[in-house]
């Protein structure tokens, strides 16, 4: 069914590169090109390892350091009776792909936390992820066998307002004292702020983002960081997700692909200023 | 229970340094960054007349950094005759920027309508720089004060970013890479920037690939600029406070270092 | 005596700094007047400038119906309040993840992966023919980083080396940009003393 | 059913999104331009959905007697806002904004600015040098730091380009393969969703 879909993709895609090509320049912008060669061969990457039985089966990702900690975390707040806390960000929305990426992780961790019969608190300054952490943290429950022990108020709006929500989610902290804190997803200057408190109450912190400043802060206040991409690859290594663990594979095929291309280019463009004539600039996109 | 209490400590210590320090009023004497002369020698020779926009892409909470930086700028470009359209991508910047803009038109004599407009908040940043690029009368079918956009001199003239030389995002978030991300990369639009400190190293990459295409950061960028254009607004006021902060986190850091080790060697016998 | 207003934002400014010591009557106060206030406030701004100015106005005032769609998928969020409709409300969410994803595919691929890749293109060596240590260092630290970054093999023998001086690049990264950081956050707070100390308790300065 | 209709959406949506990208045709553009504006109509109904159920979960809890004061309070400051902006309106100089100037805006900034002590604490706890890495992430944070505090330069003259160098060259190539690999993780995760294979945000399941 699906890899009908695949097909179906691109085929649409390769009828949109030739009309697009056939036509004169209003319908296609050239400058993009380079972004829609990218994207093409980034597109068929991911079909293969995605689809291809052979590249799916051979994969075992590497450990990434604190995914570990997860169950442990979610242990202690289990013995001590406290809360888990799981709490997005500020920064990020529902457009955002990290932000689905936080999701992935957080229906593992609500699959752990109905499991054990321990509480669940996701706090977020984003209606609309209200609304989809309800869905998955609900699914998450009722797949682990305890629907009844699912409380949607537990899932809440506090406020749109960045320091309100930090606020907010400071309160809830020193009152509920959880046990663990969950900080994935992306994050504004609130991190410190729910961090530091967090260490305050003694909670196991596990954080992670995109967000590159913030993660200076966390490295520091966390006891385990996820960093940028691991965020990506954290739920695949978890849950043993196939489609996930086939797209870290085809980023880390894209990887290699940019690193060959980037050390072609630097070779290239240093025998340019060697030879004396200024650079060809291919690389330049 | 101990932690908490270094924990009040280094608070306390905090709280009573910078009490102590503002009570004395002392300037410091700083030189001025190549990024900041980059910023004020763009504003500074464009020809009179250039319309620029302003956006206040921050909250509220940053206003005691970003205000000396807005101001410096805003000071700037008016006193060079160019024109500014004023808008607001977080909702919070929005009264902040009118007032802002208010002031220092007023201090220069310019005329809202001609010289400069402000067109306030659109939410859901994304969509509306894109938007923008797309039409902003569009976007904005009136200013802030709910007048229509046709009826200013200055707005008949514009339409997208085409007929806009520059997009200065004042702001204290990553917000400025959508401007980059999605105004520059999918518009080619300008982008510079007044930000606080705190977001340098995330624009440093965008600075050196050129999407952004100079920016002025912190107190310590608002103290340059202020130099550059002769006149204080608030920027070298806090740079003593600023330097003494720093030197107390710097003794913490050792500090924390000390006690590493100490406890370390006594665990060690021999 | 100070106006009423400056009272009123100075007393609210102790009852948030009160929080340093520990969660208190006061703070949680405060603390919950910021949530009521903030949400009314942002109910208020995205009522005016999306509801009325996008959809209202130009749908009943200037026709536009095509307004129709995002109105009705709007609406469909409505579904949530009752949990036999409650599933409707994933075709709007649908709308915004799946139009989200398109977007970001190339915006992603151009902005953050295609234009940091040709910034990190320089020549290895100076105009006047020495190798360029800053350029060697900067492929280096992009290459070795990446490495990091490389999920399909444990990390040992070269990969290893390789991710291990990647993380130190990281290192470097990570306490530079706290280095940088800690100016603005005590900033703010200065900003936050110079408001108690000159307007709020009229002392020096 | 309804999860077939909302793949279906996610994907076709997805798809334009995608391709409007590559053109400058008016009919692409004002596709582009009315999803956008989608997604601000719909965020604003949702809003709403969010609204009630913090109205909801406040009343609740004042029934049964939690917190009763405080969340009084915050129900207060929610219905005051709009009330305030319906009877004067919400430009410079009404009642609205002299509450979100004087009331919200001020505690706001504090909440910020507890991030200065916060830093202060954290720098105490956190830049131990205990392992390479660790001792790597100290030297990085100090020089900077020292760079940044006109004592830098007493003590080393060169402070300053020293900590421009690491920012610019070291730092920031770090920097540059951490938005590499965000931007990969986020191309696959994207192209995930377009194509239904991630469905976590539907709650899951096959």
């Amino acid at each position: 069914m699906w890899e009908l879909e695949a097909r179906f993709v691109l085929s649409m895609l390769w009828h949109y590169v030739a009309v697009t090509a056939s036509q004169a320049a209003p319908w296609f912008d050239a400058d993009k090109l380079p972004a829609l060669i990218a994207a093409l061969i980034s597109i068929i990457i991911v079909l293969y390892t995605t689809y291809h039985r052979s590249s799916r089966e051979k994969f075992k990702m590497r450990e990434i350091a604190g995914l570990k900690a997860v169950e442990e975390a979610i242990g202690r707040a289990t013995e001590m009776a406290r809360p888990v806390l799981y709490t997005p960000g500020w920064g990020g929305d529902i457009q955002r792909p990290t932000t689905i990426a936080s999701m992935n992780f957080l229906s593992h961790v609500a699959g752990k936390t109905a499991a054990y019969d321990c509480t669940l608190v996701y706090p977020t300054h984003d209606p609309v992820l209200m609304a989809v952490a309800q869905e998955v943290v609900r699914e998450s429950y009722a797949r682990a066998g305890y629907p009844d022990r699912f409380r949607s108020e537990n899932i809440s709006y506090v406020t749109s307002s960045q320091f309100g929500y930090a606020a907010a989610v400071d309160g809830i902290i020193s009152r509920l004292k959880p046990a663990s804190i969950f900080l994935l997803g992306t994050f504004e200057a609130e991190s410190l702020i729910l961090a530091e408190t967090g260490n305050s109450v003694g909670a196991i912190q596990i954080a992670g983002t995109d967000s590159t400043i913030q993660l200076s802060f966390f490295i520091v206040a966390c006891d385990y960081t996820l960093i940028g991409e691991e965020l990506f690859a954290a739920s695949g290594y978890l849950s043993g997700d196939r489609s996930i663990l086939a797209s870290v594979r085809a980023q880390d095929i894209l990887k290699v692909l940019i690193g060959l291309l980037l050390v072609i280019a630097v070779i290239w463009s240093t025998i340019d200023a060697l030879s004396g004539h200024a650079g060809s600039g291919w690389w330049s996109f | 229970m101990k932690n908490i209490e270094t924990r009040h400590w280094t608070f306390l210590g905090l709280f009573v340094c910078i009490g102590l320090v503002m009570l004395i009023d002392v300037k410091l004497d700083i030189p001025v960054s190549a990024q900041t002369r980059k910023m004020y020698d763009f504003i500074d020779t464009l020809p009179a007349g250039s319309v620029l926009m302003v956006s206040f892409d921050h909250e509220a909470s940053s206003l005691p950094e970003i205000r000396p930086i807005g101001l410096a700028i805003l000071r700037h470009t008016f006193s060079k005759g160019h024109r500014l359209i004023g808008v607001a991508l977080l909702a919070e910047g929005t009264v902040i920027g009118y007032r802002l803009m208010l002031k220092t038109a007023a201090e220069y004599g310019r005329e809202y309508g001609k010289d400069y407009v402000y067109l306030g908040f659109k939410p859901q940043y994304i969509a509306a720089i894109l938007s923008m690029g797309e039409s902003i009368p569009r976007t904005f079918p009136r200013d802030y004060l709910g007048r229509p956009y046709e009826q200013f001199a200055l707005l008949r003239e514009v339409d997208n970013y085409d007929d806009i030389t520059a997009v200065i995002s004042i702001t204290d978030g990553s917000l400025t890479t959508h401007w980059m991300e999605y105004g520059g990369a999918r518009y080619g639009v300008r982008v510079l920037s007044g930000m606080t400190a705190a977001m340098v190293t995330t624009f440093d990459p965008y600075v050196a690939s050129g999407q952004m295409h100079s920016l002025v950061a912190g107190l310590r960028g608002a103290a340059e600029y202020e130099r550059l254009i002769n006149r204080e607004g608030g920027g070298e006021r806090g740079m003593l406070a600023q330097t003494t902060a720093h030197l107390y986190v710097i003794g913490l850091v050792l500090l924390g270092n000390v006690i590493y080790f100490r406890s370390r060697r006594k665990r060690k016998p021999g | 005596m100070s106006d009423p207003a400056t009272i009123i934002a100075g007393l609210l400014t102790l009852a948030i700094l009160s929080f340093l010591y520990r969660d208190n009557p006061i703070y949680k106060m405060a603390e919950s007047l910021l949530i009521g206030v903030s949400i009314g406030y942002t109910l208020v701004i995205v009522w005016t400038s999306t509801l009325m100015d996008l959809l209202f106005k130009p749908l009943f005032s200037d026709g536009q119906y095509a307004l129709v769609l995002p109105l009705v998928l709007g609406l469909l969020m409505f579904g949530r309040f009752l949990a036999k409709t409650s599933s409707l409300s994933r075709i709007p969410i649908a709308v915004m993840i799946g139009s989200g994803a398109g977007v970001a595919i190339p915006v992603m691929l151009e902005a953050r992966t295609l234009k940091q890749m040709s910034a990190t293109v320089t020549p290895l060596i100076t105009e006047s023919g020495f190798p360029d240590v800053s350029a060697i260092v900067v492929i280096v630290g992009v290459l070795t980083t990446l490495s990091y970054f490389y999920f399909s093999r444990e990390h040992k023998g070269a990969l290893g080396t390789s991710a291990k001086i990647g993380t130190y690049f990281l290192m470097i990264f990570f306490g530079a940009t706290f280095g940088y950081t800690v100016m603005s956050r005590m900033s703010t707070f200065i900003g936050r003393m110079e408001f108690l100390m000159t307007e709020f308790l009229h002392l020096g300065g | 059913m309804d999860r077939k209709v909302a793949l279906g959406v996610c994907f076709i949506f997805g798809l334009v999104m995608f391709a409007q990208y590559f053109s400058q045709h008016p009919a692409a553009r004002s596709v582009n331009q009315a999803i956008l504006e989608y997604w601000q109509i719909i965020f604003a109904f949702t809003l709403l959905v969010g609204v009630v159920s913090v109205f909801k979960n406040n009343v609740v809890q004042i029934r049964r007697g939690q917190d009763r004061s405080y969340r009084l309070i915050t129900l207060a400051g929610l219905v005051a806002m709009p009330f305030l902006a319906l009877i004067w309106g919400i430009k410079a100089d009404t009642p609205f904004m002299w509450t979100f100037e004087n009331i919200q805006a001020p505690m706001q900034s504090t909440v910020f600015a507890l991030l200065a002590f916060f830093v202060a604490s954290a720098s105490f706890r956190g830049f131990r040098a205990r392992s390479v890495p660790a001792a790597i992430l100290l030297l990085s944070a100090l020089i900077i730091l020292l760079s940044r505090s006109a004592v830098g330069t007493f003590i080393f003259p060169q402070m300053t380009e020293v900590a421009d160098w690491i920012r610019h060259y070291p730092s920031m190539s770090a920097r540059r393969a951490i938005l590499i690999g965000i931007g990969l993780g986020s191309l696959t995760t994207s192209m995930r969703v377009i194509l239904g294979i991630e469905r976590t945000w539907l709650g899951g399941g096959k």
